[in-house]
């Protein structure tokens, strides 16, 4: 029998390891992991590089990650969104590094590495800063970037309804970069607000099916 | 002569948004444009979080927090409308499948770069969030800003000073002193507020302007005190 | 007010023109637009490209435009399936060409195209027959062979439920194709069992956003 | 001595299968695999055309036509399983989510090379289907094929004759003689059947084989006259 429950947000969190890229979902605090956030705050682990649209925000999460020292580099579209603190002083400081990737092609180049793909050529950000240092190429008559897949060791998602076999729904815009990360992590680890017993979730609209899916903690 | 208000920016380009587009709006100004669609226009608006038929502010009995906008900001889902995660939002934004992207901007060139990601101040970290993608993706990209800045500098140049978000990529500007197409001639002026002459537009412009035969008067339906 | 329903299959496909490139959705039988393949042979476009999982069968759809000819070149990644008599016959005799492409980079150079993209790097294929010619590249200790995005001007697909916007709905395994060759054309028609109300299909389970759709037959 | 039987052969694979394993079974032989997976074990069966959790062929009462295998047969879903259309599942087969693909094959090299989808027969197209994906992609390849060709030729070889679907990609071949590991040391042999002495197997193989310390007796636990 499959059963992808575990029963604490520790035993959710077993064996992630300093120097770890950590695959954040959410869309500011919609749809993130604030539980299993905080338990990685708790486990102690550091080093960390953290893949998340935002940086944090107020003085939980990602942000009590970076106020703690924990995070070695943020990988984000925008760092700053409400009160983000955190990020701000640790990036004033010089204790953060951060790399700033346009917000489709961070949710590309996960998908990329999620479908075994080796990169991409992408026509945003030509001409710009930010494809300073990356190989341009002209196809079809048009110039385009390189970009690598993005890889997590581990991917810590927000749901709403889960199953034993890791089947997760989302509900709204809470949905976001939940589903690609799933799939681009070594190790994907849920919090779910409910867990439903098999086939409860309409086998037409598993949002994530839980070939993606490693642990589920009901928090 | 009366620059149009934040509002009446808001009214014009809503004029020029077609029965049945699919329309992103990107976060300040350009969000006011929903407000002003002409009756029996059905828009279909698209946020980058992962939604399409995107509605007005939530009423009070309405609210939903798993329900917001790119702004992160409380929202409702209009009926038809439909959830989706990020990288289908962006495949929708990078491929072509919007009809328009109407952003903010810093600055604009006469060749249509845009400018309007960082003014690498250093005070605080970048951001880019998904105006790189728009820029790029969307089939037409406009843009609402003031004519100038505050201390009266063109923001409409023959070369953008700040970085770049992407390069020809504007098809027409909304100031709050015209309306301007980008074309393969230059700058195109179709419109321009009542009370200013051409040659004092040219003058709070960086770039040079060419006064289209047709142009009109811009005339703000709307009334200046509105607010949002 | 938008209203994508068309009142006829001609209405539905008016416009497609010789030497269109088709993207004809559906595995074999399941999730194919039948009538809406009926209907461009009765039109009597020719010189087409057709993509599609299969190379037709029997003695409809797919295989009576082979039998009549219309057919120049089909992308495909296994063109026998159930009864291959038509396409056989024109390969036989010369009378089509034919791109075989393995069946995961079929949908995926679709969803290349769909995405905006310019190409990627795969792993599959690479020192095969099937990568002759294609450029080959060594990323991060692995070979990959190069891309490209394949676009329709026509995607023709068959969907279970339909609204006035264009959101779609599939039954079980005849989603297939259908959702990747929506995305991937310029003009996307579909045929649909039925036409719902707004709203009648939940927002949550869209399988295609209406975004992609610009005619629904109902057949 | 006596070979195994198509669905012995099926059997033997079953039995290496762990539970909660994603496993996508090939055309043909393959798929007899899932009748003998031991109680006990949950597994999900993958289908390329969409499929997470496939179950059996339908009874008459079940039977619904727009639910079918990758071999287009009908089939079922069980409880647990869920639909999504091509392209995501691809990328569940290259990107290294399923645990395990089984495939049939013309030919497997000492070096894993897999050559199953052309015999370049000029009597009809060629057509490779999802071959080349799952064997790149599945994070375990296994095959299923006959120990020698009908005229007794053998289909292990130092290199493949036919053309290959991938190279280095099969980690263990069940054949209807033994159980062989692919491995950096070359082909060990893991089992033998009863009664076929270790030379005999190496003369019906097409490269040097090396048997395992702890090989064992291949004994079917299933009758040789189950069919299927």
């Amino acid at each position: 029998m499959i059963d992808k429950q575990v029963d604490s947000i520790a035993a959710a969190l077993a064996g992630i390891r300093d120097g770890a890229t950590i695959l954040s979902a959410g869309f500011g605090a919609v749809g993130a992991p604030d539980e299993l956030m905080d338990g990685l705050l708790e486990m102690g682990v550091g080093d960390l590089v953290v893949v998340s649209n935002n940086a944090g925000s107020g003085k939980r999460g990602l942000a009590a990650l970076i106020d703690a020292g924990r995070v070695r580099k943020v990988i984000c579209s925008f760092p700053r969104t409400d009160d983000p603190r955190a990020f701000d002083a640790a990036y004033k400081a010089g204790r953060i590094e951060l790399e700033l990737v346009p917000q489709g092609i961070i949710s590309e180049r996960m998908r990329c590495a999620a479908a075994g793909l080796g990169g991409f050529y992408s026509p945003v950000g030509v001409g710009t800063k930010l494809a300073h240092g990356k190989e341009v190429r002209e196809i079809d008559g048009k110039s385009y970037v390189f970009e690598k897949p993005l890889r997590g060791d581990v991917a810590l998602l927000r749901a709403h309804r889960a199953d034993r076999w890791g089947n997760l729904a989302y509900r709204k815009s809470a949905r976001n970069f939940n589903p690609v990360m799933a799939m681009a992590a070594e190790l994907t680890v849920v919090q779910a607000k409910e867990l439903v017993a098999l086939g409860d979730i309409d086998p037409e609209c598993v949002h994530t099916p839980g070939i993606f899916v490693d642990r589920v903690v009901v928090v | 002569m009366t620059p149009l208000s934040r509002s009446q920016m808001a009214w014009r380009a809503a004029q020029d948004i077609d029965n049945g587009w699919y329309v992103n709006l990107g976060i300040g100004l350009p969000t006011l444009v929903s407000d002003h669609i002409p009756p029996g226009r059905e828009i279909v608006f698209h946020s980058e979080n992962g939604l399409l038929g995107m509605g007005p502010k939530p009423q009070p009995h309405e609210v939903d927090t798993d329900l917001i906008n790119a702004g992160k900001g409380l929202t409702t889902l209009i009926t038809g409308g439909s959830f989706f995660h990020h990288a289908d939002a962006f495949l929708m934004i990078r491929g072509g499948h919007l009809d328009l992207s109407i952003m903010g901007a810093f600055e604009v060139s006469e060749a249509g770069d845009l400018a309007n990601w960082t003014t690498e101040d250093p005070s605080f970290p970048p951001g880019v969030g998904g105006a790189m993608d728009l820029a790029v993706g969307a089939r037409r990209v406009r843009v609402l800003l003031e004519h100038t800045t505050k201390d009266g500098k063109p923001r409409i140049k023959v070369k953008c000073d700040y970085p770049l978000t992407a390069a020809h990529c504007v098809s027409r500007i909304y100031t709050n002193l015209a309306v301007i197409d980008v074309t393969p001639e230059g700058l195109i002026v179709r419109e321009i507020v009542e009370g200013l002459s051409f040659d004092e537009l040219q003058q709070k412009t960086g770039a040079r302007l060419t006064l289209a035969n047709d142009w009109a008067p811009l005339v703000p339906k709307l009334a200046s005190t509105a607010t949002h």
